[in-house]
């Protein structure tokens, strides 16, 4: 299989799914003529032109709320947030417009968007630049909400939520755009709701999703090599959740670990911490742990910026301590 | 003030048409009023009382198979205009299953796909970019179509206005942008909280043609969405309509409007949109006092027959809580 | 003691710290001329005039972060929203200037400011104008969050977050604008990060904050007439939260149900839930349950709109619940 | 473009003064683009070669002890105008414990609230609002002050600017807005994402003088500061100043730069704000190219010794990571 970054998964999902859909485009800030501020879109507009990809004023809510409109009317709109920091002046448009005009309007405007950009910190960008914001739009019914970690996944999970009819928040990753994977040449979509077992393992149940995925496998090579082996459920899909992959998994290891690089209040992290703890009780040997970012805003300083994230360390000592060892 | 209408330009059909819209919104109104004092439809209910020329003579001036209408929660009036069946936006205002968005939009999220009518948006100011998403959709897909899209006096200083404007002038996409100017946000006298005074000079900083209309007039009303629309349609250039007008009624419900006196009231009362045109055509020889009086008598049958209508309809059923979340 | 609203008892807090520190001021929509689009302030503009009773345009994102800025440079601004709906287009402002500032610029830059208003559904209101919001402040760094339930915990936590030097997030309800309770003359505060036990019992603790409190108090009368008495801890602080008294409580009952008019995904409820699964683990005789807001958006019709919020069926349920019954 | 610079008007210590401070700039990004080569500094660093005329000229205008500076993320010339150290801005830069914001805050995020500069903000345009608050505050205690409030001609579009602009003159606060318009958002020319090309005229939406100034003659930048600030001061009107300006760099060290032409660049260096005001002093007797050569070299000296600062600095200790979160 052809081996290509995340960044050329995201990039090839959106370019199949624009030559087999006309009404599928994409806007937002530099994706245009500028090849996208990381390029995810580089060579779109020279091959789709203006009308298809389309370069925005620095206007998170109003071109947020442009998309939004042309989907009421019918197109199929990706929306580029250059970084998920800047969505949140688009909040209210994705919360009160696109996630209500379906119900509000009794069933009779569905809004076929995506929601797309790197989320989550990269490097050395300081406290407005680096927010994990998935918890924000996972609390919202009316939204679907993925976040691949793999340019497999990636690939397939955004050809489904181009196709889908219903508002998708997507969540990339800047320092994941380099990672590199296998990825079929043939078309393959990937459903919502189905979490994906990155690694086998009947001694803990690691849970993660997105970035963090990688410190999870170095630190699952790492227990292996003390003998433990840790199952990785990559959730993949934050809503909705696939609550029977993890209940099966921890119903097996019986312990359970959640890593997720968003902050720990009212997150994704905790919200599974409480579903299995209640849906596992019977089967949890010892409380589930959380590994998650800081309760910090993320600090300049290189050293301070890794301390606030998960780590390696971190998620092995978590382990440990669900083992009691 | 003196108002002059030409009727002569326009045949007897068509002006009958407009005084029957804003009669019928009048009644609907005074009869959601009513019923709202009589609890039968609760939470916020912004009557269109004064504002009847605005909607009725924008959108005799466009054709909803191809043109578009987004408004404000204050929307009872340009459903009407869209050609809504009052008994089923009624319905709507009682949370009744018959109702336009099937009881779970209420009074401020009137839809109607069909009849190109998006909305009824509750958050001030945001539904004027999806204005812009819709013109979008319009030249994407090279259709004829032009989106009048209305708002507030309060909503003129929202961000989302000014982001929108611009885009609409870069993409050179039709819409017609129509601030209802009824000189009141909530309580706040828009002077006060606005730096200047008359706001259809800020399609300058746009690029965009923006004009002041007499919104108690529902011809000038008319023939200025004409030309803004001819002009969107046309060319793709949008324009920015700050149309006058004034609501007799509070905000919403609740609101008893201490904030103004009588005599402003009056002021407006005395240039009613209702009464100039029908005075006028009186005057032309267009219709008696008697014909006006049946056409009122109908509105409030209609008005009636509403009321009827949504009294008699079903609840929504408790499994509709978990529909219509996602498709 | 004398009895007052919720609204007199929060006026009261602003109108005192007013009366206290010049620096303290009033802005939002409708605050000054028109009394208050809840009445809330209704006097104060009367008393203090235009310089401290500010009216705003509509436009939240602007007006809020000018109270950030008059912060930063040493007033002490309390910001209305009209309701939280509309805090959705000040959410960056919030999030990225008032709850970072300080950090991102080393300790120089307190923001000693109070964003309040209503949270939370009301009726016949329908999806953009019922929302319970908590939930989006709750997960940020940098902010404290308070919700009272009663006058007497208003009034004491609004002076105490009017005197903070922090961001403080402050949740009132409109129906709760009526409630009426003790409220003493002298002068009192409460601090942040305490949690109060409003009704005490020994077979179950029912964790609550804000509105719901009342649909717990009925609950715990109907359970108290089948012989079950629950302990109600009224959170009252969500961040701090006041971890001890949680735990104390739920050590002490051995099961917990927490009630939340917010949606579950994400949620303080579900944080809350994995908090009290963890650390009191080995204490608990039952799985946690939770009784939330609905996952859906808020429908207009009122009969829909009941069933979407929590009830003191609900609630008695999720009691019998975890008590086997 | 032929520029004339009255120098007759100003004593020589004053010139000197600016010329100084636009040379220290240059060195000073120079130095942190070529510590950013060698991985000491890293994430976005917006350097400000090119635009050093306008925060030169428009902070010479203001007094610091009554007056404040707020600025986007390009801040290390607004920094350096307002007084601050080099060393402790380089250390910003590297992370260090010794920087302004103790290495927390980076590049983006240069603040000195001694000195009046509130930063150094990361999101385009959510700065502006908060100068219009500090504004407020100005008035709300009676003082003399006046801020200074500096965006990128891609802010202009933000919503937040123009909600700012219509309070500052609802309220009359002494605010001035100053647009840099160095041409290019990121990748984007001004002239592809704005529906008008000349910003200033947008003032008067908001019933606001506007101004079009050229920024790269640090003399009229200073003029037409001194006489905004003053009408600001003297009267609480806010003003608008749209000056037109230019980067030499990439707009991050990770941009290229290639949406521009060879041409534009070199047209634009051939109006260098330094070299602009070195030569008219040359020509007026000011200054001799020896005594240019020695500011330029105290530059140099000065922003090695900020690297040197910078490199024996310590870095913050891990315990500050829960530090500075609330007081
Ligand atoms: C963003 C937002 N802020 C506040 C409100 C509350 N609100 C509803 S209507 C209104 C006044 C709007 O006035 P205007 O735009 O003039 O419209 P009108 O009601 O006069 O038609 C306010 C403040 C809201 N719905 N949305
Ligand atoms: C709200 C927001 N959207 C996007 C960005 C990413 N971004 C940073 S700088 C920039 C371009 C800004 O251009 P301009 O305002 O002209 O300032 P300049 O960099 O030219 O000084 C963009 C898009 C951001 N920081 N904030
Ligand atoms: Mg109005
Ligand atoms: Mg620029």
């Amino acid at each position: 299989m052809p081996i290509i970054t995340y960044r050329e998964a995201v990039r090839d999902a959106i370019d199949e799914e624009m030559a087999r859909d006309d009404n599928v485009f994409l806007m937002g800030e530099e994706v245009a003529e500028y090849d996208g501020a990381y390029k995810v879109s580089q060579g779109l507009w020279d091959k789709y032109g203006s009308k298809r990809v389309i370069d925005t004023p620095i206007t998170e809510e109003g071109f947020t709320g442009v998309g939004i409109g042309a989907a009421m009317a019918g197109l199929r709109p990706v929306v580029e947030w250059m970084t998920f920091n800047f969505s949140l002046m688009a909040l209210d448009q994705v919360i009160n417009n696109a996630a209500k005009m379906l119900y509000m309007s009794g069933g009779q405007f569905k809004i076929p968007i995506v929601f797309r950009g790197p989320n989550g910190p990269a490097e050395y960008l300081a406290a407005q630049h680096s927010q994990a914001l998935q918890s924000l739009f996972v609390h919202i019914p009316g939204l679907k909400v993925v976040a691949p970690a793999t340019p497999y996944d990636a690939k397939g999970l955004l050809k489904t939520a181009i196709r889908d009819d219903n508002p998708i928040v997507f969540l990339e990753g800047e320092l994941m755009y380099s990672w590199k994977g296998e990825v079929p040449q043939e078309e393959y979509l990937i459903p919502f709701g189905k979490a994906d077992i990155k690694r086998e393992g009947s001694d803990v149940t690691i849970i993660t999703y997105s970035k963090p995925l990688k410190v999870c496998q170095e630190a699952a090579a790492e227990l292996e090599r003390i003998g433990i082996e840790a199952e990785i459920v990559d959730l993949r899909s934050l809503r909705p959740l696939d609550e029977k992959t993890i209940y099966e998994s921890v119903r097996k290891t019986n312990r359970c670990v959640i890593v997720d690089e968003a902050w720990p209040m009212a997150s994704v992290a905790s919200h599974v911490g409480w579903l299995v703890s209640r849906n596992c009780f019977d089967y949890l040997d010892a409380p589930v742990e959380l590994v998650t970012g800081e309760d910090v805003p993320m600090p300049y300083n290189h050293r301070l910026e890794l301390a606030a994230q998960p780590s390696v360390k971190k998620v092995v000592n978590a382990v440990k301590k669900v083992l009691y060892i | 003030m003196s108002r002059i209408f030409q009727l002569e330009k326009y045949n007897k059909e068509f002006l009958l048409g407009l005084l029957e819209e804003m009669v019928l919104m009048r009644r609907f109104e005074e009869k959601a009023g009513q019923m709202y004092g009589l609890q039968k439809i609760g939470g916020f209910c912004h009557l269109y009382i004064g504002q009847e020329a605005v909607a009725t003579g924008s959108i005799a001036a466009v054709d909803l198979t191809k043109d578009y209408v987004l408004t404000t929660y204050r929307d009872h009036g340009h459903a009407l205009s869209c050609g809504m069946d009052p008994g089923v936006l009624m319905a709507e205002l009682y949370g009744k299953v018959t109702g336009c968005s099937k009881g779970k939009g209420g009074s401020m999220h009137l839809f109607d796909k069909e009849k190109h009518m998006y909305g009824g948006h509750g958050i001030v100011g945001s539904h004027i970019p999806l204005a812009v998403g819709i013109a979008l959709k319009i030249k994407y897909k090279e259709e004829d179509g032009v989106v009048l899209c209305y708002f507030g006096d309060g909503a003129i200083h929202q961000g989302a206005f000014h982001e929108s404007l611009n885009m609409a002038k870069v993409w050179n996409l039709p819409v017609v942008f129509i601030c209802e100017n009824n000189q009141y946000g909530m309580g706040t006298n828009f002077e006060r909280v606005s730096s200047v005074h008359d706001f259809y000079i800020m399609g300058d900083s746009y690029g965009i043609p923006g004009k002041q209309v007499d919104g108690m007039n529902v011809l000038e009303v008319y023939e200025e969405t004409l030309e803004a629309a001819k002009r969107a349609r046309d060319k793709g250039i949008p324009s920015f309509l700050e149309v006058k007008t004034y609501r007799y009624k509070g905000h919403s419900m609740s609101d008893p409007g201490r904030y103004r006196t009588r005599e402003e009231l009056d002021e407006y009362r005395n240039q009613d949109p209702i009464t100039l045109l029908r005075d006028a055509m009186v005057e032309h020889n267009l219709i008696t006092e008697d014909e006006y009086k049946a056409i009122d008598q109908q509105a409030k049958i209609e008005s009636n027959r509403a009321v009827e209508f949504a009294e008699n309809s079903e609840e929504p059923d408790l499994a509709a809580l978990y529909e219509d979340i996602l498709v």
